[in-house]
């Protein structure tokens, strides 16, 4: 096990760790907007630390290089979708949570 | 006895004789009047000339066969011997008379290409039933005969004659199954069809008997629709819905004589006389046949219309063949077969002059026909001889049969026959004679329930030559063929031909 | 290595499940969802039990059939909603008409 | 190394049981829109299982194909039914499972009768599958013997392009048929146009061009790496799916044959190519070797635009009804 | 030039035709008429080349991509699957005539294409020696008839159509389960070497139950026949003649070829199963039909009663006298010139009355009398009254029963064809009357009573021509004494 394989791994347990956090604020939070929040943001991040992880035990560039570009195609569509189901939602009249 | 080489394609023809016409006139348009009945009368007069060909050639001893592959181990096979070509010979000149007959009788009704075109098959398909050289041609055609004669049936398009068709086609549908299970059956023991002078059952072990007697049973049920044996005749009053000449022709000759011709080759030529005698149905036969005759003479009495009488009339009569059949000996035999003859003349004499009754004077039924004799005496006369030669009168062909049956019956020792051909004879006479006295010595009633309104004037004559000549020609035949009965062309000739080929054979 | 059996064994229950839905269910939209299920599941059957004997190259020829199948669904799948919608457009609901008897 | 053992056995289990779970809360949720997105999710799972299983070609189809497209015509399907039949399908009315129509103390009875018949045929299933002899070669002798002379080296490429191409001929065949079918039933009342959301038109123009480029790569990397024909075709419908998504609508001349062209083009390249290589070879679609590797990535791309024109196309006709205008007056 | 013209490939060109004609419909719809009319004439020409070709030497057979059996996809045509391709030519040569008349100028650019597909998907299945290359095949004949059945687009036409579609594609999955049983246990899906490899095993029985459950229900065997007459009955006249006639005998013929290559030596059981099912069709089959109304819904039910026939052979032929292929191709080609001729005679009288309600008939005899003659004339071969191919097939059944002792069997088959001849009449009489209420008729073109009138001569001929099928089927079986043909013994 060499070192890139311990950072690796490292960087595998936070992603995992940002992935539950973003789970467990999908289950807890009351209402639409707020666990697009907690999925668009935990989940995009915990992606780019395993995306991280990967590019270090990448073989070659190529590789590495499609592996960002898997990072940033998901960063746009996640925000989009975001963008688009928080509309849906307001107009379909769900209202916003307020304490 | 098989001689030299005789052409096969004589029996081909006698059918396609009847087949090709029929074909052309269905696609001829309505008006083509005089198309249509060059048509007919050509193919009658060709069946005729056929006939009379392989008449003189199987009288010499010629062997007229045509076989077609047509089932894995089973093949069409039509061939002409002594007994079909009586039968053929039969309808061969009932058909040209009925054709002439009918073309008078639907002078400008409608749908007559279609009405000629369906007579035509019925008679190929007759021809056919006589011609079939094996049980399984014969079924074919057998069964041809019920899908040709329904539209004939339902011709005039009245929901009467739909109900009619219902019932006749219950019967003789339900009685084609019946046959085809007892075919099938019988084809699963003895693996062979064929018509044989003294049968195909005499060699089989004694563990089939009982099978065979139900096979029998299943064939003459089959067979008893169309020869309109007792529980099974419900069909034949119920038809004489249908138009004069189809109730003449086939009512009275081609489908009726096609189920006791079907009876005659089951005992002859497949269980074999000798062979049903030791098996003990030909006993059960004959006393359904008796039966038959007392009970449809019975019910001839009590009915009022005049075509309705005569269809009774007729189930009491066909069953003297069954009852010829059924008795085990040669005279029998000739009694039975040679009263298929006898009866078909005089049956289609009394039908065409009830039509003619129907059709000029608008008669149905007997009380009304008060003094026609003086109105209409070429066709009383002609009714007259022949209800005479039904009742059995000396000079007309109805007394030989009757006479031949009785020597039969005697000769077997079937003594009980005698007081059943008596006591029918007299039921006849009960139920024609009647007729014969309200006809003749009544005086006639002011006006005719309706006068045909032919556009060419009757006149004085009594009614279309077409519609008069031909039972005048019938009772005429049936009257020579009861008084030259020992000549050598008489029907008796030829079926004692038949008798001793089917008794004495090698 | 026995965990192909595993999928083999839940290809088998999506089949069945996918049967019980399609039978059970009156909306047509559901049956559709359930004959997906249902080829879904024997697809997984099919390349599942290709793997059973655990060797190193897996058998190329049912991934081929799984394709032919995935494109035949989707195929399926798009016609049968084709008709749910002209079916649904014409009388009004998504269900058969007549007696619903499967 | 038995703990990798342990791991793989439990995350295979909990990957089945997911996909069982899945697919039963799928198949009976409440509500329809639930169970589509339910469905989805099963496709991935699928997906997911698909690269255990390590057919990794198949978990690309499935992605696309299973998961991607089959949602979308779902959702699209949904959405009209909704707008069609007004009554709220996936409001409160739809109780759980509509019972069959026989009469509630029958339907437990017909319900009772249906499930211990299909527990027995699961377990006459598990058993006969259990039973399998453990070891049988299947085909994969065979196709690694013929690969080298197949034009490819991915072998599902080799056999659904070379050795079972004939299969793929009918495959396009059932792919055509689909949209005549959908065509011939193209009465739908059409769907109003749905005000374009501009975020959602900023993302297909931005994605449009890379779509484009990771279907070709795909395409090119069929011959010899998990990818090929299908997959690329059902990005590149993907694509198309986005467009109309975002209110794009391709001219009306473009309507005309050059559709027909681009659907028929897949099938079409088939027939042609089977009947030369019938007159070269005597044998249907059996490619000279040494053009075996060109004629296998003609006809890929060929079929590539073919399935892809299909697929946009029924999401089309599915989604808003489009009519398919044939020069003749629509029969009404 | 003759011996070059004997081996092109036949086999191939009956499905690559249609195929190209189908696609020649898609890009050209103005042309897609008389390219669909080509092409039928191309298949029927191209299937008495393939005749000619298996008459002269023997089976065909051709490894598509030249890989051979267990690799690649073998197309394989014997004595069976030609008649078979026979009877989808001539039935689908009548019916395109039909279409051509039948079909408005908007609805014809549908038809074709699909229904050309159509034809290829039958040619290509019945020529597959390959159980994966059926199932595509199988999907292919499956989407194609579900999209012509609905072509109407009326509420009943696409009720029947999903009905179907669900019905087929439930059929084919449980039909793609057996395969993948059978594969995995012998590891080939060709089935000459399946032949080989398989043996009684749990497996291959799951395989064989999964297999017949699904294609008895693509062929709608008595209790999985609940979708046939709404489909069969609400479908466009040609199309209704094409589900009746050639698409269910598409998976009978499957099923057959299973039995026959794979699993007849050992699925005694089974086989009595499916001959009792087929029992219990005939007779629920009949009894539906003679309670109908409307036309084409009786002989929708007269078409699940037929199919109870054809699945009598597994009790009586398979197992005992081998004759089993040759009688099961002769009844399945005698059903379809006979049920494609009723369908279109009922399409024209509809046409004609504007109803199909058997009641208001109204002296169709006169007035369509063509129409009325094909009518009766199938009826007499659905009956299997003489002289027609329904009596010959249901003689060979009969025999077949009565040689093993089978009277059940037998029994049903007689009240089959009472109660056949019960609906049957039933139709001709009101045909034959005159109803109370006369109704205004439309004209029915000639080509469309003539389509009719000469695929029901076809059914009555073919009863003269038993023993030259059964000598292509069976070449070595000496068909009967006197060689086949006629023979004129003076």
């Amino acid at each position: 096990m060499t070192a890139t394989d311990y950072a690796a791994a490292c960087l595998f347990i936070l992603g995992g760790i940002f992935f539950f956090a973003g789970t467990a604020g999908l289950l807890r939070f009351p209402d639409v907007y707020t666990r697009l929040h907690a999925l668009t943001k935990a989940d995009n991040v915990g992606l780019g630390l395993i995306v991280a992880g990967l590019v270090l035990q990448a073989e070659s560039w190529l590789v590495a290089g499609k592996l960002l570009l898997i990072w940033l195609l998901v960063l746009f569509a996640g925000a989009c979708v975001a963008h688009l189901v928080a509309r849906r939602a307001l107009r379909k009249g769900i209202r916003i949570w307020t304490e | 006895m098989d001689g030299m080489s005789g052409n096969a394609w004589l029996p081909l023809m006698v059918v396609a004789s009847a087949l090709l016409p029929g074909l052309i006139i269905f696609g001829l348009p309505e008006e083509k009047v005089r198309l249509r009945t060059v048509l007919n009368l050509t193919g009658a007069f060709a069946k005729i000339i056929f006939t009379g060909w392989m008449l003189w050639g199987v009288y010499h001893g010629y062997q007229y066969e045509i076989r077609v592959a047509f089932l894995p181990g089973l093949d069409l096979a039509l061939r002409a011997d002594s007994l079909s070509l009586l039968f053929i010979a039969l309808s061969s000149v009932l058909w040209l008379l009925t054709t002439v007959y009918a073309i008078g009788y639907l002078e400008g009704s409608p749908h007559r290409s279609r009405f000629f075109g369906f007579f035509s098959l019925c008679v190929t398909s007759t021809s056919g039933v006589a011609m079939s050289g094996n049980l399984i041609t014969f079924l074919v055609f057998y069964e041809l005969l019920t899908l040709v004669t329904y539209p004939l049936v339902v011709h005039r398009g009245t929901e009467a004659a739909r109900r009619a068709g219902q019932i006749y086609l219950t019967y003789t549908i339900s009685g084609g199954a019946l046959l085809l299970f007892g075919v099938i059956w019988l084809y699963s023991i003895t693996g062979t069809l064929e018509f044989s002078p003294q049968g195909i059952l005499y060699d089989l072990d004694t563990a089939y008997y009982p099978a065979l007697i139900a096979i029998f049973a299943l064939l003459i049920a089959g067979l008893g629709v169309k020869a309109a044996l007792v529980p099974l005749h419900g069909w034949l009053p119920e038809a004489m819905v249908a138009p004069a000449p189809v109730s003449a022709l086939l009512h009275a000759v081609a489908v009726v004589k096609a189920g006791a011709f079907g009876i005659a080759r089951v005992v002859y030529d497949i269980y074999g006389i000798d062979f049903a005698a030791e098996l003990g149905v030909t006993g059960p036969l004959a006393a359904l046949a008796a039966i038959t005759i007392l009970y449809g003479s019975l019910r001839a009495l009590a009915q009022d219309n005049l075509k309705r009488r005569l269809a009774f009339s007729t189930v009491s009569q066909v069953s003297y063949i069954t009852l010829g059949v059924a008795i085990v000996g040669p005279l029998a035999t000739i009694g039975g077969v040679v009263h298929l003859v006898h009866q078909g003349l005089m049956k289609i004499t009394l039908f065409f002059c009830a039509g003619n009754l129907a059709e000029t004077l608008g008669i149905h039924k007997v009380r009304e026909m008060n003094g026609v004799g003086r109105r209409m005496p070429w066709t009383m006369a002609a009714f007259t001889l022949g209800a005479f030669g039904m009742i059995g009168v000396p000079p007309v062909a109805g007394f030989i049969s009757k006479w031949y049956l009785g020597l039969g019956a005697l000769e077997s020792g079937e003594n009980w026959v005698i007081p059943v051909l008596i006591g029918s004879s007299l039921l006849n006479a009960a139920y024609f004679l009647p007729v014969l006295h309200r006809a003749w010595f009544r005086d006639p009633p002011d006006s005719w329930p309706v006068t045909r309104d032919t556009v060419r004037d009757l006149g004085d004559k009594e009614t279309a030559w077409a519609l008069l000549l031909p039972p005048v020609i019938t009772a005429l035949l049936a009257l020579f063929a009861g008084l030259l009965a020992s000549a050598w062309f008489s029907p008796l000739e030829w079926v004692q031909l038949i008798a001793q080929r089917a008794f004495h054979h090698p | 290595m026995t965990n192909a059996f595993l999928y083999a064994f839940a290809g088998i229950g999506l089949f069945v499940l996918g049967l019980h839905a399609l039978v059970v269910h009156a909306h047509v939209l559901r049956k559709i969802l359930a004959v997906n299920v249902m080829g879904s599941g024997v697809f997984l059957v099919l390349v599942a039990l290709a793997r059973r004997s655990g060797e190193a190259t897996s058998d190329p020829v049912p991934h081929a059939m799984v394709i032919t199948g995935i494109v035949v669904a989707v195929s399926a799948t798009a016609l049968a909603l084709a008709l749910m919608l002209k079916l649904a457009g014409k009388s009004g609901e998504a269900v058969l008409p007549g007696k619903h008897n499967d | 190394m038995d703990g990798i053992i342990f791991l793989q056995w439990a995350f295979d289990a909990v990957l089945g049981l997911g996909l069982l779970w899945l697919a039963w809360r799928a198949l009976n949720s409440s509500d329809l829109f639930k169970a589509i997105v339910l469905f989805i999710a099963f496709g991935l799972l699928m997906a997911l299982a698909w690269v255990r299983l390590n057919a990794s070609d198949v978990a690309l189809a499935e992605a696309a194909i299973g998961a991607g497209l089959t949602g979308a015509l779902l959702l699209a399907a949904l959405a009209r039914l909704e707008t069609m039949t007004d009554q709220n399908v996936s409001g409160v009315s739809a109780h759980p499972a509509h019972p069959p129509s026989p009469t509630p103390a029958g339907s437990r009875f017909s319900r009772g009768l249906l499930i211990l018949l299909l527990s027995a045929s699961t377990a006459g299933m598990g058993y006969a599958v259990w039973s399998l002899p453990s070891y049988s070669t299947g085909l994969s002798m065979d196709v690694a013997a013929h690969l080298d002379s197949s034009g490819v080296s991915n072998p599902v490429t080799a056999v659904l392009l070379n050795f079972r191409s004939y299969d793929t001929l009918l495959e396009m065949i059932v792919l055509l048929l689909a949209v005549l079918g959908v065509w011939s039933l193209d009465g739908l009342p059409p769907q109003p146009e749905k005000p374009p959301a501009t975020v959602l038109e900023t993302l297909s123009r931005f994605l449009t061009p890379v779509f484009i480029l990771v279907a070709a790569y795909l395409l090119w990397v069929g011959a010899d790496a998990p990818g090929g024909a299908f997959q690329a075709g059902s990005v590149l419908g993907a694509t198309g799916v986005l467009l109309l998504l975002s209110g794009w609508r391709p001219r009306a001349r473009l309507m005309q044959w050059p559709l027909r062209l681009a659907l028929t083009t897949g099938a079409g390249a088939f027939i042609l190519l089977g009947l030369l290589t019938l007159l070269l070879e005597k044998q249907l679609l059996a490619y000279p070797v040494a053009q075996a590797g060109r004629m296998i990535l003609l006809l890929e791309s060929l079929a590539t635009v073919s399935i892809a024109a299909t697929l946009a196309i029924l999401f089309l006709s599915v989604s808003s009804g489009h009519k398919m205008k044939t020069g003749k007056e629509e029969k009404e | 030039m003759l011996i070059g013209l004997l081996n092109i490939d036949w086999g191939v060109i009956t499905i690559m035709l249609p195929l190209a004609g189908g696609i020649a419909c898609v890009l050209w719809p103005a042309m897609s008429k008389p390219a669909g009319l080509i092409s039928v004439t191309g298949v029927v020409l191209a299937i008495a080349g393939l005749g000619w070709r298996i008459m002269e030497n023997g089976t065909y057979r051709h490894a598509v991509g030249g890989w051979g059996a267990p690799l690649g996809i073998d197309l394989f045509a014997d004595g069976l699957s030609l008649v078979m391709l026979i009877m989808t030519a001539l039935v689908g040569l009548g019916i395109s005539f039909y279409a051509k008349r039948f079909f408005s100028p908007c609805d014809a650019v549908r038809f074709w294409p699909i229904w050309l597909l159509l034809l290829a998907a039958l040619n290509a299945l019945f020529l597959s020696a390959d159980i994966f290359n059926l199932y595509v095949a199988l999907e292919m004949t499956g989407l194609a008839a579900v999209a012509l059945t609905a072509l109407t687009g009326r509420i009943d036409a696409l009720g029947g159509a999903m009905r179907y579609l669900l019905a087929t594609l439930l059929g084919s999955l449980a039909y793609l389960l057996g395969v993948v049983l059978l594969y995995h246990d012998a590891g080939s899906v060709d089935i000459a070497t399946l032949a080989q490899r398989i043996e009684p095993n749990a497996a291959v029985w799951t395989a064989l139950g999964l297999m017949s459950a699904g294609l008895a229900l693509k062929t709608a065997l008595f209790p999985l026949s609940f979708w046939l007459p709404p489909a069969h009955a609400s479908a466009p006249a040609p199309v209704s003649a094409l589900l009746s006639a050639l698409v269910i005998k598409a998976s009978f013929y499957i099923l057959l070829r299973l039995w026959l290559e794979l699993f007849g030596a050992f699925a005694e059981g089974v086989s009595m199963l499916l001959g009792l099912l087929g029992a219990a069709a005939i007779l629920w089959g009949s009894l539906q039909a003679l309670r109908q109304t409307r036309i084409k819904l009786l002989v929708a039910y007269s078409t699940v009663a037929q199919i109870g026939y054809l699945f009598l052979i597994y009790p009586l032929a398979l197992v005992s006298n081998g004759m089993a292929a040759s009688m099961a191709a002769y009844l399945a080609f005698s059903h379809a010139l006979a049920k494609s001729a009723m369908f279109l005679a009922a399409g024209n009288l509809m046409q004609f009355g504007g109803h199909d309600r058997i009641a208001d008939l109204d002296r169709a005899v006169q007035r369509l009398p063509l129409t009325v003659a094909a009518f009766a004339l199938a009826g007499v071969s659905i009956m299997g009254l003489p002289p027609s191919s329904g009596f010959v097939g249901k003689w060979l059944l009969l025999d077949a029963a009565m040689s093993q002792g089978r009277w059940d069997l037998a029994v049903v088959m007689i009240i089959g064809g009472l109660l056949a001849a019960g609906y049957i009449f039933k139709v001709l009489g009101y045909a034959f009357t005159q109803a109370e209420v006369p109704h205004d008729a439309r004209a029915v073109p000639a080509e469309m009573e003539w389509a009719a009138l000469l695929l029901a001569i076809g059914a009555i001929l073919l009863g003269f021509m038993a023993p030259q099928i059964f000598a292509l089927i069976h070449p070595d079986l000496a068909v009967n004494a006197s060689e086949a043909g006629t023979v004129w013994t003076a």
